[in-house]
């Protein structure tokens, strides 16, 4: 999916040019002697996953910077615009979204409500670059092929072959995770199976649990919630005994108790946020530019193996190492692997 | 004149507990205040946005007053407000027609969207007795369904990949500049939307049907007095039908009219629970259009002012719980208000617990 | 499809009707006394939460399960006293309830952190081991509460003095006024009924089934409940039935995939519905529905 | 103490019930004023009253549903608050409702019981149901289920289930209106078994002057709330007491047919002559039936036949009766000729023209007036203003293509409202607030004012006062008089006598014969009605 890091490459270059004059005033942008900074987000800000690790990241950054901190959370991409100058009007110096289904706000760093304002847009989708806004991109299809390879990697060894994929609602990202995380599996045991299942709801954990326990049943050993809110109530399932293989949807949690996740697949979006942050910080984060995320090459986003034996891990690296350099190319491999 | 008292007291209590939850979480109970107030009515900006909320709800509302009037109980406007918001999109990206053509028949398949949606429960009803209530709702869950679908396939709504392997957002292109609903003033001057215009002349339109027209009686009576009104000539299947039918069109009309008028794209979440707080609007109404004007302008400042506390840090959650207690703050006292002269008046509203004459009054012997 | 695949559904298609059962069980009874409160949803939320939240504090999931029912209870209690009392357009209680419900256990669970809690599994020794049927016999205790409150719910609304003035109230108010019952008074008893075993229901969900608490867990069933009990034509047994059908849409649409079957998700999420509407088409009946259902009860001439 | 009493003795004992100075108004309305009502053990007390002056208003104080402004209300002499309905059954009140109080979807069983505490006891009731039903001649089946009983039979129930109770003072409100003369015959022994053997008290309401000298022991008048005129009734007469209900003198010919007076003390050779005065000159054979109805045959939902192979033929200009006891396919066709039914075979033809019957409205279309038997049901919207109703089937008349006329809508509705005599606070009252003889009359004027060709009167002076019964009797027979064709759909043998000049016999949900008014005797049309052709 997504651009290709080649082409990504020069967005931030030519960009560049028609970026807007703010940096020099950060952080306080709008003058006004204090620096607000204000996060907008489409999701639970207490889903214990990937929208919350947003704002905490955010949290404690401006903490530690005596900075003012709005967070809103579970707006509906509808009400955005209004959202982004509701926040304009509360005179905040960063415009934050959370995601990229909030895109529909970006008009508002246009108008006139918004002057003056820096805005933070993370996208793994598309974005039109505009001279007021400075985007931050990842790449899905990396994470999960890497995601998918340390978990072929752990059926390699214990002889699996069937894996499960639950996820809410059937939507193009969530289709294309799982097509990557198929891909990647097939990297290591090219005769895996992957059982797919949308239950139409990030949140409903009695609906995922009821996935996940048929797809268990069905002999499934590895398990991806790619979920929101229930999450937990399908990791809940692994335990030592029966040895499923539980992967995190975006953040690492590893040194929880319990030993629940396998791995951790890791593409906190509060890390490209804070690596924002402390860019505005310094009065270097550039409007009109965008900075990618690539795997293997960045410190984040990574995949973690968090048992994993020091060959599992050497191999892992080598992968991750691998797509960094371009010498895997992840959808090259998707489309091969993951139909 | 009591009412009003008593409106005032329980908008006080309603806005005392908010308060307490808003402390209670570390905010400022003074600021939230002033943020719900900022938000709604305080400027013109701030204006622009209630009105542009009231629109929707107060053509939702339209409808839900036609069918709740004609005794058949729509509850499944957020599912056919969504499907006429996708109707509408449909023709609005697919029409090749000068701009001000195009609105216009993207609000009417909005209106038709809706009005079949709503229809197929009536069909359902009329020919196999299903019940209407829980058909509207059933129905409103499936119309989710299909308008999530129809913004996951390109053929359909789905906004056209940038490139090849790119993701596609489930939702649909953004409509063009030159098919939006066209309002006058821009934001933050005073914005009126064409939906609030359009909604403000149904309004009185269906006042005037609703209290004068044969139409209008012919509803009444059939929502107070079937059979008395089969009895008069009045057909159910047809009436009633009908009245499920518009009930059903007012709420895709209303989709249409967010979409073209402030979205500009079809979002599975557009719908953004503009039909159950119609639905809320008409029933606080009573059912009387005119009525549903100042109620729909209540909850559209309660929703413009809620998204303002909502981006000043107060958790969305809060922000509903406050919307609710509010909401109940000005509809309890009008019926209690009524209960209680209605108790006066006819005094045959026993005491809440009765007790037994023996207990009341000892028994004198008066031989 | 072998027996595996079969008790992998059977099995599902109970433990996603349990709760339902539950809430239908108490909403079956509040529409036999003539009352519609789609607050249902509202009083399993409220319990889900609240039994999390108990189970949380008390290291107890059975003591989360019984707070679970009286915050089902509280919700009842609201919901009929502002539309059996102050007589507020149930329809208008039902809507501001739930959203008010909503957005408080949402809020309360972002500001709190509570530990994972579940009741315990029963399994029958011996009977479990059979094939098929054998899940029936390996469920979370609370599962089984229900062989008792179906029967109880029966014989309440059927059998008991309490349901004969419920179903008269239900039928003709004004009769039953003018012969000494108390209308509203009666109603609002049911709604707490109802309360109650929708609060079950959600707790149920919450601390037998997940285990924890995520806003909005309930996604809805309560409305599904109220289209169980239509469905059922006001019957128990109908009911009951209801459940089980959507019960069963999911437990199939969620097995599928793992069975190996791709089929459209929105049409797999819409099939309940789909189903529901089409086997009211086919079986529904009027003639069973409380004539007074949803009507308020104002006293007047009679 | 009270006045009209002559038996001292009885003076020394308190009575059962007594009533001072009860008052009752409902917002401007005085329901009842300063009422004085003193009822003993061991005697049947009869209350009359036009309509809306009170009665069921003053039962209700009693009873505990409506609570009074003023008064006291003595049980035995003791002073007592009735504050619910609980109250008065302690208190030994029990109450026969003039609209029923049943739940249909319920038993028989199950109404006896309800309102009662304690345990539901099926086969104990039912036992019971049995007892009482036999001690008093009222067998009833305890497992049928109400919905499906006639209305004598839900009457009977009616009182069983107050009489199962054992209440020392019985109160029965219009119980007749819906029985059959045989019928209430039988209600009166029972009655007055209650009383003499087992000295309970009745008040019994009633419009029928005949019931109440035949029945009662004491009456009491009721006028515009307060009481007019009391008196033991032996030394009082039908005339005097109707005077003293309307205040003004009765014309007692025709009219006393409906109030019972003649079948009193008058020979058969009476009411024929009575019913000779009718003037309905028409010759049915002459002219196309205004009414005819042919081989119709309608099914319930359950497949029952409720009319079999109907016949039946009115001509202009003349009332005709359809006679039979209740539940034979009367409530059939009343529904079918409202519209409200689909004929499963058959034709209705209206001046000659067959009209379709699936389509809704066209039978008022093509000129068919209906007083239905249940006003409530069909006839009238009780929410909506007396304007509202009065105006409500041939909305034409006061609209232009879409709006309808307000202004001529009120002219309209103001000169029936004159016309008719119907007593309401304001045209804009809704209809919920008249007394049943208003709404009554609300309905007949409706339908009257549209110049129906055919007019289907069922039960049509159920519930009305002396007054208004001749008001309805000179109304009928002026519009047959202008032509109309009169279908009237009775159980009373006099109002047949008084108004029709043929009469068509139903049973079992077909016609058993026709008669000319002169040939009809009391022993051909018992035939008829037990199912014999004669
Ligand atoms: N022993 C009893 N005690 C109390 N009530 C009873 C008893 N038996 C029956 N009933 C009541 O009598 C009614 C009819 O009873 P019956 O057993 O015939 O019901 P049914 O025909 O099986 O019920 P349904 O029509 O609901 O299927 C029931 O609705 C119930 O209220
Ligand atoms: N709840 C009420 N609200 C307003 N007016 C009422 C109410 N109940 C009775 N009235 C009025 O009080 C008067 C007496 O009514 P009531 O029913 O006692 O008459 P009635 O003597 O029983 O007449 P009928 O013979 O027609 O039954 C009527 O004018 C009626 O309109
Ligand atoms: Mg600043
Ligand atoms: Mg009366």
């Amino acid at each position: 999916a997504c651009t290709s890091p080649s082409d990504t490459a020069d967005t931030s270059s030519d960009s560049s040019s028609g970026s807007s004059d703010i940096a020099s005033k950060e952080p306080d942008v709008n003058g006004d002697g204090k620096v607000v900074v204000g996060v907008l987000s489409p999701g639970d800000l207490n889903d214990n996953g990937y929208y919350e690790s947003f704002v905490a990241k955010a949290e404690a950054f401006t903490k530690s910077k005596g900075w003012t901190l709005i967070k809103v959370g579970s707006i509906n991409p509808a009400d955005a615009l209004n959202q982004a100058r509701n926040l304009c009007r509360q005179k905040v110096d960063l415009v934050a979204l959370g995601a990229a289904e909030l895109k529909d706000a970006i008009p508002a760093s246009a108008e006139d409500v918004c002057k003056g304002t820096a805005w933070y847009v993370p996208s793994s989708a598309e974005i039109k670059q505009t001279p007021q806004i400075s985007i931050s991109r990842d790449f899905i299809n990396e994470s999960l092929l890497a995601a998918g390879y340390a978990n072929g990697l752990l059926m390699k060894d214990k002889g699996y072959t069937k894996a499960g994929y639950i996820t809410g609602p059937e939507l193009d990202f969530s289709v294309q995770a799982a097509k990557a995380f198929k891909a990647g599996i097939k990297e290591v045991v090219p005769n895996a199976t992957l059982a797919t299942t949308y239950t139409g709801d990030f949140n409903d954990s009695a609906k995922a649990k009821e996935a996940a326990t048929a797809q268990i049943n069905q002999g499934a050993k590895v398990v991806y919630p790619y979920l929101g809110g229930a999450t937990d109530a399908v990791a809940a399932l692994a335990t030592p005994q029966n040895g499923l293989l539980m992967s995190t949807p975006g953040t690492d949690r590893c040194g929880e108790p319990g030993n629940k996740f396998a791995v951790s697949v890791i593409f906190d979006p509060g890390e490209y946020f804070n690596a924002a942050l402390s860019d505005f910080a310094d009065g270097k984060l550039k409007m009109g530019v965008s900075r990618d995320w690539h795997l293997g090459k960045d410190s984040v986003p990574t995949v973690k193996l968090c048992n994993g034996t020091a060959d599992q891990n050497a191999k892992l690296k080598q992968f991750i190492e691998d797509i960094g350099s371009g010498k895997v190319v992840p959808d090259t491999e998707v489309s091969k692997l993951g139909g | 004149m009591q009412v009003t008292l008593i409106t005032i007291v329980a908008v006080a209590i309603a806005v005392g507990l908010s308060m307490i939850l808003v402390s209670a979480t570390g905010g400022s109970p003074i600021d939230a205040a002033k943020a719900l107030y900022t938000g709604s009515v305080a400027d013109v900006a701030a204006w622009s946005e209630t009105l542009k909320a009231a629109a929707p709800l107060l053509l939702v509302a339209l409808g839900a007053c036609i069918s709740n009037r004609a005794g058949v109980f729509n509850i499944g406007q957020e599912g056919q407000l969504l499907l006429g918001a996708a109707a509408g999109a449909y023709v609005a990206l697919h029409l090749a027609l000068p701009g001000p053509i195009v609105v216009l028949l993207s609000l009417l398949a909005g209106a038709a969207a809706g009005g079949i949606w709503s229809g197929a429960s009536a069909v359902m009803n009329y020919t196999r007795g299903v019940n209407i209530v829980v058909s509207t709702l059933l129905m409103s869950f499936i119309a989710i369904q299909v308008v999530s679908f129809s913004v996951s396939v390109p053929w359909l709504l789905q906004a056209p990949r940038a490139s090849a392997d790119s993701i596609a957002s489930p939702e649909s292109a953004q409509l063009p500049e030159a098919v939006r609903l066209m309002g006058f003033g821009q934001y933050p001057n005073l914005e009126i939307g064409g939906g609030l215009v359009i909604a403000l002349i149904l309004t009185i339109v269906l006042a005037v049907l609703l209290g004068r027209s044969r139409w209008g009686f012919r509803l009444n009576m059939l929502g107070l007095n079937p059979m008395a009104a089969r009895h008069a000539g009045v057909r159910a299947s047809y009436l009633g039908g009908s009245a499920l039918f518009l009930s059903g069109a007012f709420a895709g009309l209303a989709g249409a009219v967010i979409l073209s008028g402030s979205v500009f794209r079809l979002q599975p979440a557009l719908s953004n629970n503009f039909g159950w707080d119609g639905l809320l609007v008409a029933l606080i109404a009573r059912s009387r259009p005119i009525a549903a004007i100042p109620v729909a302008l209540l909850f559209g400042a309660l929703r413009s002012g809620s998204s303002f506390l909502a981006s000043t840090g107060v958790p969305n959650y809060l922000v509903d719980v406050v919307q609710s207690l509010l909401v109940l703050a000005f509809v309890v006292p009008p019926v209690l208000a009524r209960v209680r002269s209605r108790g006066r008046a006819e005094a045959t509203t026993p005491p809440s617990e009765p007790v037994p004459a023996a207990t009341t009054e000892p028994e004198k012997v008066t031989a | 499809m072998g027996t595996e695949e079969i008790t992998t559904i059977l099995s599902s298609t109970l433990r996603l009707t349990a709760p339902l059962a539950f809430a239908a069980c108490g909403e079956y009874l509040a529409e036999r006394a003539g009352t519609q409160n789609i607050s249902v949803e509202g009083m399993m939320l409220g319990g889900a939460f609240g039994s999390v939240a108990v189970a949380s504090a008390t290291g107890s999931a059975t003591t989360g399960l019984l707070a679970g029912a009286i915050v089902g209870l509280v919700v009842g209690w609201l919901h009929g006293n502002l539309s059996h009392r102050v007589q507020i357009n149930t329809f208008v209680v039902g809507l501001v309830l739930n959203a008010l419900v909503l957005g408080l256990t949402s809020f309360l669970i972002a500001i709190s952190q509570f530990d994972a809690h579940q009741t315990a599994q029963l399994s029958i020794p011996g009977l479990r081991d059979v094939p098929i049927l054998g899940s029936f016999f390996e469920q979370r205790w609370p599962m089984y509460t229900l062989l008792l409150i179906v029967p109880l719910t029966w014989w309440l609304v059927e059998r008991s003095r309490w349901g004969l003035n419920l179903r008269a109230v239900a039928d003709n108010p004004q009769a039953a006024d003018v012969t000494g019952l108390k209308v509203n008074k009666l109603r609002r008893q049911a709604l707490l009924y109802c309360g109650v075993l929708s609060g079950l229901g959600g707790a149920y969900l919450a601390t037998a089934e997940v285990g924890t608490f995520n806003a909005n867990m309930t996604a809805g069933r309560g409305f599904i409940v109220i289209a169980a009990v239509i469905f059922g034509a006001w019957r128990l047994k109908g009911t009951l039935i209801g459940c089980l059908v959507f019960g069963f849409a999911d437990a199939l649409r969620l097995a599928l995939p793992a069975l190996g079957f791709q089929l459209n998700s929105q049409l797999l999420v819409a099939a309940p519905y789909l189903m529901a509407l089409l086997a009211m088409m086919l079986f529904a009946s009027k003639s069973r529905e409380p004539r007074a259902l949803g009507k308020p009860f104002v006293r007047g001439i009679t | 103490m009270t006045d009209g009493q002559t038996d001292s003795a009885r003076d020394l004992e308190a009575p059962a019930l007594e009533l001072r100075g009860v008052t009752k108004c409902f917002g401007p309305v005085v329901a009842c004023d300063a009422v004085d009502l003193a009822v003993r053990s061991g005697e049947i007390h009869g209350l009359l009253g036009e309509n809306g002056a009170g009665k069921s208003t003053l039962m209700k104080v009693l009873l505990g549903l409506v609570q009074r402004d003023e008064g006291t209300i003595m049980r035995s002499g003791k002073q007592v608050e009735v504050p619910t309905p609980q109250a008065a059954v302690e208190l030994g009140l029990g109450m026969v409702h003039q609209h029923f109080s049943l739940i249909e979807s319920l038993t028989v069983w199950e109404n006896v019981s309800l309102g009662e505490p304690g345990r539901v006891k099926r086969d104990e009731i039912a036992d019971q149901i049995k007892d009482v039903g036999t001690r008093y001649g009222l067998p009833i089946s305890p497992t049928a289920r109400v919905g499906d009983l006639s209305a004598g039979e839900r009457q009977r129930v009616e009182i069983i289930k107050c009489l199962r109770r054992d209440p020392e003072v019985l109160i029965l409100d219009e119980p007749t209106s819906v029985l059959t003369m045989n019928e209430s015959q039988e209600l009166f022994e029972v009655l007055r078994d209650v009383v003499t053997r087992e000295n309970r008290a009745v008040i019994l309401i009633s419009h029928k002057l005949a019931e109440i000298m035949a029945a009662t022991d004491q009456v009491t008048v009721l006028r515009k709330g307060s009481v007019a005129f009391r008196c033991a009734t032996p030394e009082t007469s039908p005339r005097e007491l109707a005077k003293q209900m309307v205040g003004r003198e009765v014309s007692l010919h025709s009219e006393g047919a409906a109030l019972g007076l003649i079948s009193e003390d008058t020979t058969p050779e009476e009411v024929q002559a009575a019913a000779a005065e009718a003037p309905v000159k028409a010759d049915p054979e002459a002219r196309t039936p205004a009414l005819a109805l042919t081989d119709v045959v309608v099914k319930g939902d359950d497949g029952r036949v409720l009319l079999d192979n109907f016949g039946l033929t009115v001509a202009p200009g003349e009332i005709l009766a359809l006679y039979g006891v209740e539940g034979n396919g009367q409530a059939t066709l009343g529904d079918l000729l409202s519209g409200l039914l689909e004929p499963t075979s058959g034709t209705v033809a209206i001046n000659g023209a067959a009209v379709p019957m699936t389509k809704i409205g066209a039978l008022h279309k093509a000129g068919v007036g209906v007083v239905p038997e249940d006003r409530h049901r069909s006839g009238v919207v009780l929410d909506m203003s007396v304007l509202d109703n009065l105006v409500m089937t041939d909305l034409g008349r006061v609209s232009g293509r879409f709006l309808l006329r307000r202004r001529e809508a009120r002219k309209l509705a103001t000169r029936l409202i004159e016309q008719f005599n119907i007593s309401t606070p304001s045209i804009d009252t809704p209809l919920r607030n008249l007394s049943g003889g208003n709404q009554q009359r609300v309905v007949l004027a409706r339908e009257l004012s549209t110049d129906p060709s055919v007019l289907v009167a069922a039960q049509p002076t159920h519930g009305l006062d002396v007054g208004a019964i001749e008001d309805m009797y000179e109304r009928l027979r002026a519009a047959a008089g202008r032509g109309v064709a009169v279908l009237l759909i009775t159980t009373e043998l006099e109002e047949v006598m008084a108004l029709a000049s043929r009469v068509a016999v139903i049973s079992s949900g077909r016609v058993t014969g026709v008669l000319d008014i002169h040939e009809a005797t009391a022993e051909r049309l018992g035939l008829l009605v037990g199912g014999e052709a004669a």
